[in-house]
């Protein structure tokens, strides 16, 4: 009798069908994944974005420049106040001004605790994803720590449409020192302890190692950057490239994965929240006195007391309200480092009150490009941490 | 009659599980509203119409999953009397135990060696 | 440095690059649509430019001109740190510019986004579709002549007379 | 009952109808399918998370199937591209169902008001309790869910009045 191989043992099947639609637990309600499945290998996939696509660039077209930051808050909602330092920053290269020293190093103190709040919702949809309810539980009551702190700061808790063109609209109450540096040992404790409920966990590490790998350059190719490239090994941070605000006199180390998985991915990001608070303890020992809003008669607001007792200041704040002020013609590229990678605006304009096209480079929009190439081949199983791990916020990636 | 006083317990055990599930399946069924709708009776797929149709052949690894389950919980049943009382039967109880256990240990062996369980 | 990259690209393609500026730190290179594909090869495979970086893709809707869309392409080299903006324009009639995904696999979504938002072709795209809106979305919509309000509700609504809450079904 | 609410009408605590012991276990045990798209969904983890506990209400329990949940939070911005989506769930849920329109964009589109997005999910289901604010604070996410809480102890089951009228 000879001998069957294997494979003719098998009886063959069919390939399944199967819609991991918007509306499901582990796609954060805006991406659909059609799925054809051998029992429980993806054969192939299709993944559909679009689903949360609100016309960002169609309402930025009418509306004026101030009008923007509250729908560039809406981008990628889990950090907003690194979209409004991008924002800002564009402006402010396209209007060819610098903001003041103190101005700088605030922004950067918020934008690494936006930093660590978005990270903070990374891991924790990551993780509750693969069953661990625990470390969701900690981190969401972290991220409440930093609410808490961003609300006295800016009076909203997460769209604080708090940056301006050329500053900030207010300084930081005063306190805020000691307040934050009392709360960064306390999300060094609540780090430490999810490192140790799953890093070395054995259902944790099934599930993630060597599960939804990308080589540096295929991710490159892909146009990939932030935590998902340096999971890679590429140690691209738009920080240490091109260091714009005072990224350049403050000493950090940009964490670097080893064979681009999901493990290396969440590692690197639990890495960055502590290079974040080693930023913003160095910030704040530089921190300088002084204005934090320039004064930019085209663009940015007087101060209220101008506005009710001087007619010029009524004057300027009624056209910069009504008409959106001037803001010279041309075109500008910015690119800063947000939560999920460089997010980049291309802002053109044609000198009016508002701007001609406003394009919004989204980073997770080309990390989860790659979705459909990482999970072909596994289980249909490893579709959840591979999603968690790119972490896809649906306002940046679909606009 | 005192000779079925032994079996009073096991009796009132079963009314007690079958009443309970009589009295949830009755509320449910004559409380709940009963609307049915086209919509309601189609399978759920996060929102979108289903693709494809239902009555494919499946890979034959998840009908040897099923049987290897079924097994291995049929040959347990049996040793739950043990199970229960395995401090009072002591030796004895454990030497009537280690054939049941010793062969579903083997076919379990088997059955890895085999690559019932490896899904590639 | 950027400027030794809009040099290489004029060495290399005379006849093709129209124009360049560079213009608040940003160096810009305007290329006819021809050989596009070629141009980015070369800023891919050349090593002085060696641009390993896909950084974006997009479309400028400008009616008032004869090439009315203006594909907007930016590259970004890791190691050298430098970014180059190249542009090109195709007129409204035949609004068609070759496909890039042959160099950088990642062009592929963002030339799928804009052809959904500008309705400009990109041949030899291995899957144009739309990627943001539904496929039964008629029109391109990021287009200046496109009316912001114009709604297309695939399903329908429930007839919302003025000044009466909508209709409830028979509350349970 | 809700702390510092008057008791429903004509009922102590100990309701003797059947009708209001149905209303009252209702109210207390909301299976909530989570139909979560966008911004709102950073507030909709703080309600739930520690510090703001939904659980202390009863309506904690994410049911991801329609068919096991009796409370939809329709949480973030509904695009037109998601709106068939959002009303094949709606439909397929099982009665008594109830909908919370979460946030300013759930309730009549907030300020994207263009080609993409859905001008409130009350065009397309009925909606029982709309909770403003973009996103709204956690304390008023719980005090909308009070709300509905008390629209829910009013409610008469019409399993009941149909009995009734049959009797």
């Amino acid at each position: 009798m000879e001998k069957y191989e294997e494979k003719d043992l098998l009886l063959g099947s069919e390939p399944m069908k199967l819609n991991m639609g918007p509306s499901h637990p582990s796609t954060h309600g805006t991406v659909r994944v059609v799925l054809q499945l051998d029992g429980e290998i993806v054969r192939s996939s299709d993944a559909q974005v679009g689903f949360l696509h609100r016309g960002f660039e169609k309402e930025c077209e009418s509306s004026t420049w101030n009008q923007v930051f509250p729908y560039v808050d809406r981008l990628n909602y889990a950090s907003p106040l690194l979209n409004e330092i991008g924002y800002a920053l564009a402006v402010e290269k396209l209007v060819g001004v610098d903001v003041t020293p103190r101005c700088k190093v605030l922004r950067v103190i918020l934008g690494e605790m936006a930093r660590i709040a978005d990270h903070l919702v990374c891991l924790a949809a990551m993780s509750m994803e693969l069953g661990a309810f625990t470390p969701f539980l900690y981190l969401v009551k972290t991220r409440d720590w930093i609410y808490l702190v961003f609300e006295r700061v800016t009076g909203q808790r997460v769209m604080h449409s708090f940056m301006r063109i050329g500053g900030m609209k207010c300084d930081a109450p005063d306190g805020f020192k000691e307040e934050v540096l009392a709360l960064l040992p306390r999300i060094e404790v609540t780090i430490r302890d999810v490192e140790a409920l799953l890093v070395k966990n054995r259902i944790f590490i099934d599930r993630t190692v060597n599960v939804g790998c990308m080589t540096a350059e295929r991710a490159l190719g892909y146009g990939w950057t932030g935590p998902c490239l340096r999971s890679t090994g590429v140690d691209y941070d738009v920080r240490k490239a091109e260091p714009y605000l005072c990224y350049g006199d403050v000493r950090f180390d940009v964490p670097v994965g080893t064979n681009g998985d999901n493990y290396d991915r969440f590692q690197v990001r639990c890495e960055e929240m502590r290079q974040s608070m080693r930023i913003i303890r160095q910030a704040f020992d530089m921190l300088p006195p002084g204005p934090v809003q320039l004064d930019l008669p085209d663009v940015s607001f007087p101060d209220k007391q101008d506005v009710y007792t001087s007619i010029e200041g009524t004057i300027r704040h009624f056209m910069l309200v009504m008409e959106g002020g001037r803001v010279p013609a041309g075109e500008v590229y910015s690119a800063t480092e947000a939560a999920n990678g460089e997010l980049g605006f291309y802002i053109v304009s044609t000198g009016g009150g508002s701007p001609y096209k406003m394009r919004v480079r989204p980073p997770c929009f080309a990390n989860i490009a790659a979705l459909s190439e990482m999970i072909d081949g596994g289980f249909i199983a490893d579709v959840v941490p591979t999603f968690g791990s790119i972490n896809m916020i649906g306002g940046e990636c679909d606009r | 009659m005192n000779e079925f006083a032994g079996y009073l317990s096991i009796f009132v055990a079963i009314l007690v599980a079958v009443g309970m599930a009589v009295v949830l399946w009755a509320a449910s069924h004559f409380l709940g509203p009963k609307h049915r709708t086209r919509e309601k009776l189609i399978p759920y797929e996060c929102g979108n119409d289903t693709e494809g149709t239902y009555d494919i052949r499946l890979p034959i690894r998840f009908f040897l999953v099923a049987i290897l389950f079924l097994l291995f919980d049929v040959a347990l049943a049996v040793l739950y009397p043990w199970v229960v009382q395995y401090r009072r039967m002591g030796w004895e109880g454990l030497l009537y135990a280690l054939p049941i256990l010793g062969v579903m240990g083997l076919g379990l062996f088997y059955a890895i060696r085999k690559g019932a369980l490896q899904w590639q | 440095m950027s400027t030794k990259v809009v040099g290489a690209v004029r060495k290399a393609f005379p006849d093709e690059v129209i124009g360049d500026h560079a213009e608040r730190g940003d160096h810009t290179v305007i290329v006819k649509p021809g050989r596009l594909v070629e141009i980015v090869r070369f800023l891919h495979d050349d090593p002085e430019t060696d641009m390993s970086h896909f950084c974006d893709l997009t479309v400028v809707d400008w009616p008032g001109r004869e090439s009315r869309f203006e594909v907007v392409i930016h590259l970004h080299s890791l190691a050298a740190g430098h970014r180059i903006r190249v542009k090109t324009s195709v007129p409204a009639q035949s609004p068609v510019v070759p496909s890039i995904t042959a160099v950088y696999r990642g062009a592929d979504w963002f030339e799928r986004e804009a052809f959904d938002l500008y309705g400009v072709r990109f041949e030899g795209h291995p899957d144009l579709r739309r990627i943001l809106l539904w496929e039964g979305f008629e029109g391109h919509p990021l287009r200046k002549d496109y009316p912001k309000q114009q709604r297309q509700c695939p399903v329908p609504l429930l007839e919302d007379r003025p000044g009466q809450p909508p209709p409830f079904p028979e509350r349970p | 009952m809700a702390v510092g609410k008057s008791p429903p009408a004509g009922g102590s605590l100990l309701v003797t109808k059947v009708e209001e012991a149905i209303a009252w276990a209702r109210k207390f045990s909301l299976f909530q399918y989570p139909f979560v798209t966008a911004c709102c969904a950073m507030e909709f983890m703080s309600a739930m998370g520690p510090m703001y506990d939904l659980a202390r209400f009863g309506a904690e329990a994410p049911r991801w199937s329609p068919r096991q949940a009796d409370l939809i939070w329709v949480v973030g911005t509904v695009t037109n591209r998601q709106a068939p989506i959002l009303r094949r769930i709606y439909n397929q849920m099982t009665e008594p169902k109830w909908v919370i329109a979460f946030g300013t964009c759930a309730s009549v589109g907030g300020f994207y008001d263009n080609y993409a997005t859905l001008q409130g999910i009350d065009k397309i289901i009925p909606v029982d309790v709309y909770i403003p604010g973009c996103p709204p604070r956690p304390e008023q996410v719980l005090d909308g869910l009070m709300l509905l809480m008390d629209r829910i102890a009013r409610e008469k089951s019409s399993r009941m009045r149909a009995l009734k009228e049959l009797a």
